[in-house]
């Protein structure tokens, strides 16, 4: 059985990375992912103003999630939403752990991923790219943040949901971002409507294509960095 | 919240949690006490005061004619708004959202959404035209912890509370209440159920002080055990059988709280 | 003569009073006054920040007083309006000379009123429970803010309008909010069309029938603090 | 404002005070003078410029046509604004209107639209579809004290100043004004008079200083001996006696302005 | 060749000029010019909050340009717009060179306009009265700011154009500021359709009449202060 | 952006433009690089991703139906907006657009709109009803200077590669585009070309440390010999015959980038 797009059910779209792509950021990512195109940068750290936002234990990350008004369907306003808000969260909460900022206490590293075109999946593949930003800028990685949704459509279970997908009549879609190769799941967002049983089964793909993830961030960060790659 | 007091309690919190023991007596599994009221705002067509242990949310339900989504010309739409302000706490700012307001209310709006127990197909006014919007405004009056299990607990009492107003001959609302309740699917009520890590063992229901000690939060929308929306939260991290156990915690949960929920019908 | 509700002319609508009932906060006060439902809360005296906002010689006070958005006819925006923003300075103001404030320079006292409930008389209503958050919260009260509207309606000089009276097409309305014991006007406002004689006359109900507020302030206070009661 | 100089003069306000006096030799009755031009700015449909002592607002009217409120369908409206900016004072920031023009403001607007001197029956334009809305913005240029009162006559005096615009074929502002005053009923011109209380003295009309000095004001909206609107300000308090002395004395000081303002016409 | 206004095309509207109007200001100015009214006025040198803001080096000017709600054909809205931020921002630029800002640093300088009546031009009067009000504050002037606009309406080009001139089919505007006596071009804004050689002909027609701006500027600086004039 | 790199290397950028010369080794009337990609975002209806050394944009194109201005009813519209995010810089705010955001966005702005190369009365829907509103959104990647040129350039490639959606039957934004291009005259697409002043010395196409250093910018938007629009900023100062120095650089550049736009037909 395969996809409208062709795919098997347990394959992503064709991925493209490459780091270090804006010049004036200390870390950088154009990723491509099926129709999606996000580029992430990080600034930092550097010291947190005002002060009192500061945390004397480690840095802040500041995680921006954004549209481009052009990326979607009906011009997008430039003003951040609800949405935007909520996902720039929960986003900035799972780089927390891949990344060691107790070497940084009083700072905040930037983070911002914009998304030039969205096609489904686009937290994902701005918290994949965010990730890699962040290896690219040298910052001290315990590991990446390798995220991917999964899901159901048409009756099955699929990884890595097109936007035709999610309009099925039984979508499900649950996005997942794990820490690797730790494998602890830092993200997890869900719609839908799905006994447990097939919901536990759509995670656990999720988590393999997590996986899959994984190994396109490591090759795209061996391409660049072949010599320091420690993270194989 | 982000009192003195909680950082002396953290400690206390995380001795105990070694135990499998919580400050409050409670077992890990265990919610606090849930009483709520209907009807408790004259002026709201639907309305629930809810109190969860000592947090206290305040739902009040608005109706307001508005255009229908061009993607759903036949179907009303639902708002539901957290508003976390001074009275509850000397933290929140009153004025624009902020984000803990803002992320509260979407995970509480997403179970409620995701279910589909409202017929938003019998909100059509005119097709295409007017439909009937629902403003759900939940108001904290205390906070202490779970504002998400009983935001969405407030939001679903007053649903089910409420009474759609007669509208006047221009198709506007008017002043009075028809004798109509919302059309919903009683079989489709949608519980949050919220759980929070603590040197690796999982509790439900956290108070402020257990937030405050842990790192990692996890939030479920379910209908018995079909599950409606999830999300994970704050900087930890959780195993794939964690979450596992947790789904399963929840279904458990389901019955004794939707039992306290049709209580009020 | 009696009113559409019953009432004589210089008769309360029913109150009722229970102080302390949000646990977190340093004093509160729910009330119920008619159809009107109000919660007031007080946090602080705490440092006032940022600093230049702070006065070195007494605490400053941050009234605000918000209408839920389920508290009336049609939904109200939750952004706080002129209105508000007019309704809290000036309430804010009439608790000043009820309070010690120059026992705590430099810090602020958070009061937070919100209307739950809305029939008339809200501004009062706010005030009168806030003014008991206070005393709630063990801050040095040199008196009570006792508040309650007076005015005209069908052609009678009335005390506590309703919804329903200030919609009469002679309709007077003037808040006022009196310092008891000390019998001090600290808040007074007013739209309508009354010659002076019959306006000093409203008045004049008025301050009588915020003696009526005190006296239920009072028992109220009495209730949870039988033994500190040093206000009767 | 808030100028060391305020600082200073505000122990020689209180000396003189005690003695009855005040620092600018008025007595604690007198208004400073009122001089009021109209017609002063050539694109607005009515304008006045009002120097009531060193304090100076200019207001002028603008026209749009907008939908009546669903209560009064057939009545025109109104909408007044005061801008303190950073032209007057320094600490007046230019942006969101800051709390002092938002209450001065509103107790001007207050004894306009209590006062029902305007017809808003007359600026309706097809019933309960299109009505006139009259927009009146005062700017603060020079802030000497008495900001309400001065805001109020300048609004009057634009008001009355105030030609109609013709409308277009399809009801819509056009680029000239007609021949038609504004429907005003002169008998019931409104005057706002603002007092603040030093060292138990009454004033009237008070200068910046003066206000610094003070902490307790009173303004009242006033047609003759017909009271229209009133607002207590600032921390101090007023006996009931007080108010009453207050009322008697603005309904004094009405004929004298209100011949001022009734001479523009 | 005249204009619909009588004016010779290289001929100023009627200008008046009152310095000192505004009595809390440090400086100030009315200004008439044509149909367009405008007050500048200035406030400061004086500490710049917050202190991140501030040049160790020299004064900040912070100009502001605003136009009354009521100065134009359809009501303004008060709250200030992209087209009001722009040129407040290069009209503050053409000020820094006309004053000895070295004088005073880490201070900032308010200065305000506001177009009380608006009937083109209304950019280069406001500057002209800002330049004239800091002269008044005794700021140490190294030169004004005389600004006016040059263009073509109705194949003429002509100095000052009014509203009705820059509605012609083939209208051409060109805002000019030029630092007086220094002859140099300070601010320089254009919207049109010109050849090039055409355009060089309306700046040189704009700075010759900058010129004239500024003769009327030193009058009324005169006669304001008749002995101190040192700027003839 | 505001790095300690820039102050370091101002010193260094004066120094060698003292004897004519760039730190990348430019003369000074030379563009650096210019490379454009376009149709680059799947999701817009036209798009280019702009390289001008270092410094990169992207435009992309989106069109909604709205209402036209009152005195041109037949005619469509257009709205430039330019980001400075955090993207491209660590002092670049998300939120509200601020002041260089703004007024870069304008300058372009004003050369696209007074060439009119677009022909607005070609995308009028229903007179005075409904017109097509071209919004052109560009977002700043990488900030190496002279971002005014860079987006006009952008915005221009991408208008150049857009192709009109299809209408639905409510003439509503439909789902696919058209194979219909802009009304673009192709004789009339405006350039801007940009200058900053170091020394006295004109340079052309400045890069940010040359923009850290200079304290006088003057852009010009020009259709080969044709002067469309001029900005002068910053607080420096040019003469008269330095302008017609810039007038006459300008147009003789225009021709090589004109060639490169073109080229991407």
């Amino acid at each position: 059985m395969t996809r409208l797009d062709n795919r098997q059910i347990d394959q992503l779209r064709p991925i493209n990375i490459k780091l270090g792509v804006v010049k004036s950021a200390d870390g950088s990512c154009y990723l491509e992912w099926g129709r999606n195109i996000v580029i992430a940068t990080v600034h930092g750290p550097k010291p947190m103003f005002p002060k009192h936002l500061a945390d004397s234990t480690k840095a802040v990350i500041d995680y921006r999630y954004r549209m481009a008004p052009f990326s979607v369907s009906d011009r997008k306003n430039p003003v951040p939403g609800k949405r935007d808000k909520e996902i720039s969260l929960v986003s900035g909460f799972a780089l927390e752990k891949a990344i060691d900022l107790e070497q940084f206490p009083n700072t905040v590293i930037d983070i911002n991923s914009i998304i030039l075109s969205a096609d489904a999946g686009t937290r994902a593949a701005a918290l994949t790219a965010a990730s890699l930003a962040c290896a690219d800028a040298g910052l001290p990685m315990k590991g990446l943040v390798s995220a991917v949704a999964s899901g159901r459509a048409n009756g099955e279970f699929v990884l890595d949901l097109t936007k035709d997908e999610e309009d099925t009549f039984d979508a499900v879609d649950t996005a997942i971002g794990v820490l690797m190769p730790q494998n602890e799941i830092v993200l997890m967002q869900m719609d839908g409507f799905v006994n447990q049983k097939d919901w536990k089964k759509i995670i656990s793909v999720g988590v393999k294509g997590a996986e899959k993830v994984y190994e396109l961030q490591k090759k795209a960060i061996l391409e660049k960095y072949p010599l320091e790659g420690d993270l194989q | 919240m982000s009192s003195i007091l909680n950082i002396v309690n953290a400690d206390n919190v995380l001795k105990l949690i070694k135990e499998g023991k919580r400050l409050d007596g409670r077992n890990l599994d265990e919610f606090r006490n849930l009483e709520i009221k209907t009807g408790v705002i004259p002026s709201a067509a639907g309305s629930a005061w809810v109190k969860l242990g000592n947090t206290e949310i305040i739902a009040g339900i608005k109706f307001a004619v508005g255009s229908p989504y061009p993607d759903s010309p036949d179907e009303g739409s639902m708002s539901l708004n957290l508003e976390l302000t001074g009275i509850s706490s000397p933290d929140f700012f009153t004025g624009p959202p902020q984000i803990d307001a803002i992320e509260y209310g979407r995970v509480a709006d997403r179970a409620l959404r995701s279910s589909e127990f409202i017929d938003f197909k019998k909100l059509s006014i005119v097709s295409g035209e007017k439909v009937f919007v629902i403003f759900i405004d939940c108001i904290a009056i205390n906070a202490d912890g779970n504002l998400i299990d009983a935001t969405e607990f407030a939001a679903l009492a007053a649903l089910l509370n409420t009474k759609i107003p007669i509208l006047d001959e221009n198709n506007n609302i008017g002043k009075e209440l028809s004798s109509d309740s919302l059309p919903i699917d009683l079989n489709k009520i949608p519980l949050s159920i919220t759980f929070e890590k603590i040197d690796n063992k999982i509790l439900i229901d956290p108070t402020e002080e257990e937030e405050f000690t842990s790192n990692t939060r996890f939030s479920l929308g379910l209908i018995k055990d079909t599950i409606v929306s999830c999300q994970k939260s704050k900087g930890g991290s959780f195993s794939e059988d964690e979450i596992n156990i947790m789904i399963d915690l929840a279904i458990k949960k389901y019955d004794s709280i939707i039992k306290i929920i049709k209580s009020l019908i």
